[in-house]
């Protein structure tokens, strides 16, 4: 009932949710075998930023922009070429609409 | 009951169209009448789509008459050709019956603390109704020309509510953007049914596909449905006015409106699984189709992962979710005149295709009526001004997680079990392809991980320190297609089973649709 | 470089439509089928003389009714845009 | 507000026109026109008034929120009779035969009887109140916006 | 009995006025001025549906009191009224935005009223 079956592959979410649970066991159980020195509150919880002062908690979140931000240098000239038809002007649009259908034409009545 | 069961066709479009109709007259009794009124009855319209549902699946399609003596009577006695409108609801068109009226349940309950304070609600509330009038007319009608009229209702309304808020000036921009591409692409749609009835004089779907001859005259009608749909669904490259009228929609709405480019997105498969299958060749249309799709998963994502303002991000996910479905029907498309690659993977990459649409559906319009919520108590769409929204906001954390991991593909949710189909089929019609389509899936998550990061983790902003939880009827709302995920979740094999299967072969199979019009073949 | 590429889409557009519209067929002399039946049999079954209103609201009624729907879309559309954004004191 | 002479030959007109319109609704089943036509030429008698007298005038006498309640009730009437039928089926034309416009006319070119048509000429006149209310409700309030006037809700 | 019209020069207006009304699209960046292609095309549409059911020498489908002879198709033109009345609620509501938007942002070209982008 909640086995989907088809082609060569199986998928049952029941079965892979007790393999979840059965793993999360196992990793709680060798997390209890950790040692026990680590305590909150302590000066082992504070952020050590190689001794510089570290600034309070509002400004330590990174804002959107910033985030992969490696992953968009390299893909500069990408997203470049991405931006340029993403002008917002409605004629840009049309322009695509009719450039797909006289192609759509194009290829259907040379295949037929 | 049984009088339910005969007129269940028409009475699901008709009773919301009364509604329509009413409330602006009701509205004068105060809000809560009206708002008890609308709840009510799209909860008994879900009850007939149900009855619809359930006799469907027992005996096959139905058709529906409008104005003739008895309903099954599609052509007139001892005359050849159908004369009058019907309805023919068949696997496809009561799949996305229950897709769209699930979750146009969920955004009207969403709604109701929205609007709440704004005015014009009455008329709100009435474009709503005209708004699912327009979804359900355009999947249940088997008539070409009606199938237009039903394509501009939704456009209209669509585009009234995208406009809502007015005071805002991106808002109307984005429902002129909205109402332009789609006055011209359903105007584009009628140049082509005009054509399909000068040649063959006749405006029924079933009746169309019966004396089809394939020219170039009804090649070049082809594109222009083709494409037209494509420009309502959302496709790569015709996909730039969603993320403008996506990101302006107020809640509740913008899940509509996505639902109406997925009944855009049935009009095309009707029109290139049942107007022109059959004996004619679907290589080509079905790789135009199977284009459309990748370029839409890649583009669709890339960009996504790019923009900092939350809505937009989700309609550029929407957009690349859509990719999935075009590429799985696809590729059932390009094979179907090779019965053996339709029985090896093709009717494989239907059924995930399908299944996505009603997935995507759920968990995207769920993850739009989030960032609505968000709105609703911080003001902004901008992620680079949230931040440590979980500490106050608890209920709309959890919902957003829950869509992420499944929008994202992550087993055990709903998205990995359609996604999975999709792989697994497409990679045996073309790897290249399949492998696409997993790339897409790993940006997707990264790029919700980015949401996830910055709009809720992190320290308590100052500014948001009396951030409240939304009012009920939003965490209603959306909890309706929360549970609606689990389920699916825990149950895909019943769910393609029951609905998912009679859908794909009621598009595989011409001959029958044709047979409930014309009588038999000879 | 837009400009070229827009005038070449249109162009083959338009050409591939003059094409359908020549390989139309001649004006003047249309397949009829689905009318005959109408014009012949409109008095008989919906009771006028005026066989354009019978096909608007007996045989293709539900095209008019979605038509009028349209018309109803967009006056509410157009009076909802048009909106008092605050709400007036008294009404409350 | 145009100019005095305007003002009076469009108050006299305005009767006609209406009369006029009128008369294409009612007549729609059996000469050239119908609902929408005649609803279209009340509905220009109503610009015509906008144009002579200026939108705050026609505002005193003529509000967009009665507009909207009589075009709901055209389209109630409409769908009404869509529904009336649904003893057999939706749309049915079940007027056919009775008392009230149910005379049959007979086959082949005739003089023409309004007495006849079934459910059609009840539609007309629905979908004639509608279309009239629904464009004036359009020009009205287009002239409203652009004269800086504030709506109701 | 009309003569025969060659060239199917009815169906080539249409044609053209479809490509007048996209030519707009493309090139002009007045709001106004793409409305008014929404209305062109709509009209092109239209001939071409009521162009579809020409019959040559037919006379109007009413039989009220009508001289003898075969009838035009009445479908094309039940077609072409619905799609008129829709034409003018769509435009009715472009119309709306329209000012909406020059009351936002003070012009109605496409490039210089434009918020969303990218």
């Amino acid at each position: 009932m909640s086995v989907l079956m088809y082609g060569y592959a199986v998928w049952s979410p029941i079965v892979w949710l007790v393999a979840l649970l059965v793993l999360a066991a196992i990793a709680l159980y060798v997390r209890s075998r950790g040692q026990k020195r680590y305590k909150k509150g302590t000066a082992q919880t504070d952020v050590f930023l190689s001794g510089i002062q570290v600034p309070p908690a509002e400004q330590r979140h990174i804002p959107a922009h910033n985030i992969y931000w490696g992953f968009f240098e390299a893909l500069k000239g990408f997203y470049s070429t991405m931006m340029r038809p993403h002008t917002g002007i409605i004629n840009d649009y049309m322009l695509w609409l009719v450039a797909i259908i006289a192609l759509t034409v194009l290829i259907l009545v040379l295949t037929s | 009951m049984e009088y339910l069961t005969v007129h269940s066709p028409i009475l699901i479009v008709a009773i919301p169209l009364l509604a329509a109709f009413i409330i602006p007259l009701l509205s004068r009794l105060g809000s809560k009448v009206r708002d008890t009124f609308n709840v009510s009855l799209l909860g008994f319209v879900t009850f007939l789509v149900a009855i619809l549902a359930i006799d469907i699946y027992a005996n096959g399609a139905r058709i529906y008459t409008l104005g003739a003596s008895v309903p099954e009577l599609a052509r007139p006695e001892g005359y050849m050709v159908p004369v009058r409108i019907m309805f023919q609801v068949d696997g496809i068109s009561i799949f996305m019956g229950l897709t769209i009226t699930v979750v146009a349940l969920a955004a009207l309950v969403y709604s109701l603390q929205f609007v709440k304070n704004e005015t014009g609600q009455d008329r709100f509330y009435s474009l709503f109704m005209l708004l699912y009038v327009g979804m359900i007319g355009l999947v249940f009608t088997g008539d070409m020309f009606n199938l237009f009229v039903f394509l501009e209702i939704l456009s209209i309304a669509g585009a009234g509510l995208a406009s809502y808020r007015v005071n805002l000036a991106d808002a109307v921009e984005g429902g002129f953007k909205y109402i332009v591409i789609s006055a011209v692409s359903a105007l584009l749609v009628l140049f082509a049914i005009g054509i399909l009835y000068g040649q063959y004089n006749l405006l029924s779907i079933a009746a169309l596909a019966n004396t089809m001859q394939f020219n170039t005259l009804d090649m070049i009608a082809l594109a222009m449905l083709a494409i037209a749909f494509v420009m309502k669904l959302a496709g790569v490259p015709l996909h730039m006015w969603a993320p403008d009228t996506y990101a302006v929609a107020p809640a509740g709405i913008t899940p509509m409106i996505y639902m109406s480019s997925a009944a855009s997105m049935y009009a095309l498969y009707r029109v290139t699984f049942t107007l022109y299958g059959g004996q004619f060749d679907t290589m080509p249309i079905g790789w135009v189709v199977i284009i459309l799709g990748v370029l839409s998963m890649f583009i669709g994502v890339m960009m996504a992962i790019y923009q900092t303002d939350i809505k937009r991000l989700m309609a550029y996910h929407a957009i690349s979710q859509s990719g999935y479905m075009l590429l799985g029907v696809g590729v059932g498309l390009a094979v179907l005149t090779d019965p053996v690659a339709l029985a090896n993977y093709g009717r494989d990459a239907m059924n995930g295709g399908i299944f996505h649409i009603i997935n995507n559906a759920l968990y995207k319009g769920m993850l739009f009526l989030t960032a609505e919520a968000i709105f609703f108590r911080i003001g902004t769409r901008d992620l680079n001004k949230m931040g440590g929204l979980a500490h106050n906001m608890k209920w709309t954390t959890i919902f957003f997680i829950i869509g992420a991991l499944a929008i994202s593909g992550i087993p055990p949710f709903n998205g990995f079990a359609s996604k999975l189909l999709i792989y697994e089929s497409v990679f045996r019609f073309n790897p290249l392809l399949s492998i696409i389509a997993m790339f897409v899936s790993l940006v997707t998550l990264a790029s919700f991980t980015k949401v996830f990061y910055s709009a809720f983790t992190g320290p308590e902003m100052p500014a948001y320190r009396e951030v409240r939880e939304v009012p009920k009827s939003m965490i209603i709302g959306m909890g309706i297609m929360v549970a609606c995920i689990i389920f699916f979740s825990i149950f895909p094999g019943l769910v393609v089973d029951t609905i998912v299967a009679p859908a794909t072969d009621a598009l595989i199979d011409q001959a029958s649709y044709i047979n409930g019009v014309m009588g038999a073949a000879p | 470089m837009r400009q070229v590429f827009a005038w070449f889409v249109l162009i083959t557009l338009v050409a591939f439509l003059i094409t359908g519209a020549l390989l139309m067929h001649p004006f003047g002399y249309p397949p009829s089928d689905m009318d005959d039946y109408m014009i012949a049999n409109s008095q008989a079954e919906t009771a006028n003389n005026n066989v354009v209103a019978a096909v608007l609201f007996d045989y293709r009624g539900l095209d008019t009714l979605g038509e009028a729907t349209v018309l109803f879309t967009a006056v509410t559309g157009v009076l909802m845009l048009f909106r008092a954004l605050k709400r007036k004191e008294n009404k409350l | 507000m145009l100019s005095k002479i305007v003002r009076t030959i469009s108050n006299q007109l305005i009767l006609f026109i209406l009369i006029f319109g009128l008369y294409i609704i009612m007549h729609g089943h059996v000469t050239p026109g119908g609902g929408f036509q005649g609803g279209a030429v009340v509905a220009s008698g109503v610009v015509m008034l906008i144009a002579a007298f200026g939108s705050s005038e026609i505002k005193k006498s003529l509000r967009e929120s009665h507009l909207s309640v009589v075009e709901s009730s055209g389209a109630l009437i409409f769908i009404g009779m869509a529904f009336a039928g649904m003893g057999t089926i939706f749309f049915y034309n079940f007027l056919v035969g009775t008392p009230v416009f149910g005379g049959i006319p007979p086959t082949g070119p005739n003089p023409g009887n309004v007495w006849t048509g079934g459910v059609i000429p009840l539609m007309n006149f629905g979908v004639g109140l509608k279309v009239m209310a629904g464009l004036s409700a359009i020009v009205l309030a287009m002239a409203l916006f652009s004269s800086g006037e504030e709506m109701e809700e | 009995m009309m003569q025969y019209i060659p060239f199917n020069i009815p169906f080539v207006a249409a044609a053209l006025l479809v490509g007048v009304a996209l030519f707009i699209f493309l090139f002009k960046r007045n709001l106004i001025k793409i409305v008014m292609g929404v209305a062109i095309l709509s009209s092109g549409v239209n001939l071409f549906l009521i162009a579809l059911g020409y019959r040559a020498g037919g006379v109007a489908p009413i039989y009220t009191a009508t001289p003898e002879g075969v009838m035009v198709l009445p479908v094309p033109q039940a077609l072409t009224l619905t799609n008129i009345v829709i034409t003018v609620s769509v435009i009715a509501l472009m119309l709306t935005m329209v000012m909406y938007i020059y009351r936002h942002m003070g012009d109605i070209d496409a490039k210089k009223s434009r918020l969303l982008k990218g």
